[in-house]
């Protein structure tokens, strides 16, 4: 199926939680963060769409005044077609179902983008940290993020020595 | 009970193919050696004999050189390094002058007039990542890998471990006294004024 | 058979162990030898390349892309220049595009020859380890004598490539298929079909196809689980499409699909596919100027895309968003070794602590790559 | 060149029996000492050339002006023997200390033991037993209570996983090396080496040398289950499980460093050497020499025994370099379910062959 197909489907299916989004390419399917999990599950058992393979899942900053965004690569292994589903979460609250049940890969793609933006998945079993350490500040790939000045006593460098190493 | 003697059966045969392959190896290691006793045999570079024949061997990645007499003062190296290692000062001068106090030529190798004096330009070796992005903007074509096509200009050198970190942070601008610096800037604010 | 369940205890294996590819923290409980959770920890080498890219121009992030996956940089280089040409709307020519899958495959080769080398150091057997570096070694020569550089490369430019190839490069190249193609009889003679070999990883650690894709597993990894799936194929990019090769998958020859021995051979399997190709492009390959398509200024259109290639170790995806500035506004990298690792837990539960680090050791990570 | 033959010496000097004892022993001992650091620092350098040469190397090299380990780099093993004397010995902070202490020595007495009893001629042996064959079988096993004690001792879970399979490989694999060590003796009729070894002079067929191994088609299959079990019995590869490196990073001596890890290393080289000595006086004729009739004396007799220990520690060499390591329930199946039954179906073999053909 082509992409304008499977956002067809979905929308015959959800309806409203698919979002009309005019400036998005026509790979990509706004929906709701709220009801992703109900789609996601859809995407994945339904036989037409069949969805078996999370490809990767981007956490993007858009800048100050742009919102956090979560870009979900889906292929199927069956059809041989891919989808990208966008969401749109709250910079202040960013929370969003988690589907590391459906697609086992989920946790540790949602693992990562938490660590790197801070977006929360709700329902996840194991969210920690994966790259950075447990208790590091701060969320690095966010615009806005300052690194955090001192790391259990080790001072994390800021600007560059002028004179290089010393 | 056929299939536990066909496993000691294919244990044996298999193993005594390996150990046989082992064993020549062994007895032609004078055809087939690999190993160059460094300090003693170093690789010939650029003709590297790698069991092909080397003749023209046009590119090296070794390390940085700045042929400070033809640099102008640009600072397109210094943006096109991804990991910042290249730090230039500039300070501005008559275009085309020489100044024999400091050592500073006017022209270029290549005809071009120079506008600046370079107070600064260091390299940090130890920071670089030998990506060779500094090389390709250089309009006077002054900073280069050594070796290879610049073995010309320069010869190659790839043995350039240091005892200490500093060394490796390379100087290549004239050595300005703060006097001579302090000149420079008042001749530059003149040229302002 | 009852199961006498003992104490758990709780092992370490790294952040620094001969067997780790790297540090890796994996976090082991087991009951005696048996082995029944395993919890990794990743971050070791996190640099956090993708904070970096936002920071830096379009072509300064290729040098970083090299570091990610230190053992298959020309691959790595190859994702993102697809990735950037395709969001600029470029096409670099005919020639570039030959050199680049040349490049390619012939890092594919010294890829999977690392691994397999190390995978038979990981069950015990040093000198087939050897063998295998030696002959790295020479494409690793090849590399240098194209672009001066033997590891890291940032030999793929966006548009066209550093260096154009050197005048005799098509003879040695070919010198070198005609060397290599023997010695991989001799691999699989010393290594591959060795009883003890093949005893440590058929039907151990066997991954089934859903678990496979439902993990994300890809590459060799996946095609180990009987799934015929290789972007090169089933996604063309660049000009695979030109060239004949075959897919191979795993058969379960001597234990159950999608084991470890299935995961080994598919790669050595792969090793004379990539020299087929090489083989094809070397022959085809048109004369031209690299640095024509080249584009002055890097200014790729507001949007964003998200592209993967074939990297010896799986899917290799590089999404990049632009605003139209001249630096990135995000580049994720979504790297095979990463979605290989996650699913070490569930599949070496239940074998002996011996057999986790042959499992390991099958997937072929790189942790420069998994923890960026 | 017995002990025995020392102490009859010395009482004709002094008649005190305790000095006599003790002055022979020390005077038979030295010669075993030396032995041991030789064959180690000989292995040693022997085992790095033979891998490297294996591997298109050339292994360790001297070449140039200054401190170098001389041509071929025979010096190599010795700059290495000084480097460990003079290194820091480390005991962890949490070990048993005194159990830390002892394990090498246990190891090395169960290793120095052994060769004692070795007959590398007919007049050299420094201590002819009646029970030869059966004290180097016993000897040899309190190796590994030094292994079991220098794992537990270092208060870490590599080392006791190195110690615990240790012992339970060693403890297996000497079942079928004692079932094959047990067919020279049916067929000779002695355990006392020397006579074992006298027993095979002479030829079989008329063309190969009378040695037992060539004597029916039993013993020689038993010499070869024999071997890789003494092979498993040294902890090399493909049996090298305690000490996996890709697994248990150094196994049972992961915690020792310097002089106590020289002395494990010492210990093994001299493992493999009373192995190989036991496996050539039981089935290759001793210091029988291989062209019978020809070059038999006693300093010939030297010459045959040692070399064919040399050649048997480097078929050891050969397996190492060469194969992949097994798995723990793979080496007990091999030890369990391959060699054992075909060890006892030998001495079984063996007992009709030698009622029927003689």
């Amino acid at each position: 199926m082509t992409s304008i197909e499977i956002k067809e489907a979905l929308k015959n299916q959800f309806g409203k939680s698919v979002m009309e989004n005019d400036e998005l390419p026509e790979n990509q399917v706004e929906v709701k963060g709220e009801e992703w999990l109900d789609i996601a599950t859809f995407m994945k058992n339904d036989p037409k769409l069949s969805f078996d393979q999370l490809e990767c899942i981007t956490g993007i900053d858009t800048g100050e005044e742009g919102p956090l965004q979560s870009h979900y690569n889906l292929h199927s292994m069956e059809h041989r077609h891919k989808i990208e589903i966008v969401i749109n979460h709250d910079k202040n609250e960013p929370k969003v179902p988690s589907i590391e049940k459906l697609w086992r890969i989920g946790d540790w793609f949602e693992r990562e983008t938490y660590d790197m933006f801070g977006i929360e998945y709700i329902g996840h079993r194991d969210l920690r940290r994966i790259l950075c350490p447990d208790d590091w500040e701060g969320w690095p790939l966010r615009k806005d993020y300052e690194p955090q000045e001192s790391f259990h006593g080790i001072v994390v460098p800021k600007i560059k020595e002028e004179e290089g190493w010393e | 009970m056929s299939r536990y003697f066909s496993n000691i059966y294919d244990t044996v045969n298999t193993l005594w193919t390996g150990m046989q392959i082992t064993f020549r190896h062994m007895i032609n290691i004078r055809k087939d050696n690999v190993t160059l006793q460094y300090p003693e045999e170093r690789w010939p570079r650029p003709e590297r004999n790698i069991g092909f024949n080397h003749e023209d061997y046009n590119v090296i990645r070794s390390r940085l050189h700045v042929d400070i007499d033809d640099c102008i003062g640009c600072y397109r190296c210094e943006r096109a390094c991804p990991v910042d290692c290249i730090k230039i000062e500039t300070i501005k001068s008559d275009r085309g002058e020489d100044l024999p106090k400091v050592k500073h030529t006017g022209v270029t190798s290549n005809g071009t007039k120079k506008g600046f004096v370079v107070s600064r330009f260091t390299i940090d070796m130890s920071e670089c990542c030998y990506c060779n992005l500094c090389t390709y903007p250089c309009p006077e074509e002054c900073i280069f890998m050594v070796g290879g096509p610049n073995s010309s200009k320069h010869p190659i050198d790839y043995e350039f471990s240091e005892v200490d970190r500093k060394d490796l942070i390379y100087q290549f601008a004239k050595k300005l006294t703060p006097n001579q610096k302090d000149s420079l800037t008042k001749v530059d604010e003149k040229v302002e004024a | 058979m009852g199961v006498v369940q003992g104490d758990q205890m709780v092992l370490n294996i790294g952040p620094q162990h001969p067997s780790t590819h790297g540090v890796l923290r994996l976090e082991v409980t087991t009951d005696g030898e048996i082995v029944s959770k395993i919890t990794p920890h990743l971050g070791y080498l996190h640099r956090c390349f993708e904070k970096h890219a936002e920071n830096v121009t379009y072509e300064q992030v290729i040098p970083f892309t090299d570091r990610c996956d230190y053992l298959a940089s020309m691959n790595s280089n190859f994702g993102y220049v697809v990735a950037m040409e395709e969001l600029m709307g470029i096409e670099s020519c005919e020639r570039v595009q030959y050199i680049r899958v040349i490049m390619a495959e012939l890092n594919r080769i010294a890829s999977h020859l690392l691994a397999l080398g190390v995978y038979g150091l990981d069950i015990g057997a040093f000198t087939p380890f050897l063998y295998m570096l030696r002959d790295r070694e020479r494409i690793l020569d090849m590399f240098e004598y194209t672009c001066g550089a033997r590891l890291l490369y940032n030999y793929m430019w966006i548009g066209g490539v550093s260096h154009d190839l050197p005048k005799d490069f098509e003879k040695i190249c070919i010198e070198f298929l005609d060397y290599f193609e023997p010695q991989i009889d001799e691999y699989n003679n010393l290594l591959t079909y060795n009883k003890i070999f093949i005893e440590r990883t058929a039907d151990v650690g066997v991954i089934p196809a859903d678990v496979a894709i439902s993990y994300g597993v890809s590459g060799p990894n996946l095609r180990g689980s009987g799934v015929k799936w290789d972007v090169r194929k089933d996604e063309p990019y660049s000009i695979y499409d030109r060239f004949e090769f075959d897919v191979p998958t795993g058969t379960g020859e001597f234990g159950t699909l999608g084991d470890c021995f299935d995961r080994y051979w598919v790669r050595m399997l792969e090793v004379t596919e990539s020299v087929k190709i090489i083989r094809q492009a070397l022959k085809d390959i048109p004369q031209g100027d690299v640095f024509e398509t080249m584009p002055k200024k890097i200014r790729p259109p507001v949007g964003s895309i998200y592209r993967r290639t074939e990297s010896p170790r799986g899917d290799l995806g590089y999404y990049i968003v632009s605003d139209g500035k001249p630096s990135p506004t995000r580049v994720k990298m979504r790297s095979p070794a990463f979605t290989a690792l996650s699913c070490l837990d569930e599949v070496s539960s239940g074998w002996m602590i011996s057999d986790v680090l042959a499992i390991l050791g099958s997937l072929d990570i790189v942790l420069g790559e998994i923890d960026r | 060149m017995t002990v025995d033959y020392l102490i009859e010496w010395f009482s004709g000097l002094i008649n005190i029996p305790v000095i006599t004892f003790l002055l022979a022993v020390t005077i038979a001992g030295i010669p075993l000492f030396v032995l041991m650091a030789l064959n180690a620092t000989i292995a040693v350098y022997v085992e790095r050339k033979v891998s490297a040469f294996m591997m298109d190397r050339i292994g360790p090299m001297g070449q140039g002006p200054g401190l170098h380990a001389g041509k071929w780099g025979i010096l190599q093993t010795i700059a290495d023997a000084v480097k460990l004397l003079i290194k820091e010995d480390t005991i962890p902070a949490s070990a048993d200390k005194l159990l830390f202490k002892m394990a090498p020595f246990i190891i090395f007495i169960g290793a120095f033991l052994g060769i004692a009893a070795l007959p590398f001629s007919s007049v050299i042996q420094v201590v002819d037993f009646n029970v030869g064959v059966f004290y180097i079988i016993a000897v040899g096993s309190v190796g590994v209570i030094g292994i079991v004690m220098a794992g537990w001792a270092s208060n870490n879970k590599w080392s006791l996983y190195g110690a615990m399979r240790s012992a339970a490989q060693i403890i297996s694999y000497e079942i079928p090396a004692g079932l094959s060590i047990i067919i020279p003796i049916m067929m000779s009729g002695t355990m006392n080496l020397q006579s074992l070894i006298e027993f095979q002079s002479g030829t079989v067929w008329g063309i190969l040398p009378n040695w037992i191994i060539f004597n029916n088609p039993f013993s020689f299959l038993a010499f070869f289950i024999f071997f890789i079990s003494a092979v498993a019995e040294t902890n090399r590869t493909p049996f090298d499980i305690p000490e996996a490196e890709s697994e248990l990073v150094a196994g049972w001596m992961t915690e020792y460093s310097g002089f106590r890890w020289a002395v494990f290393f010492l210990s093994e080289y001299a493992n493999m050497f009373v192995v190989s000595g036991l496996a050539a006086a039981g089935f290759l004729g001793g210091w029988q020499s291989p062209i019978p009739g020809l070059f038999n004396s006693p300093i010939w007799g030297l010459f045959w025994f040692t070399g064919k220990i040399i050649f048997l520690i480097f078929v050891m060499m050969w397996f190492r370099w060469t194969f992949p390591r097994l798995r723990v329930d793979q080496l007990m199946h091999v030890c369990w379910k391959v060699f054992i039954p075909i060890a006892m179906l030998n001495i079984f073999g063996v007992g009709i062959w030698k009622l029927i053909i003689g």
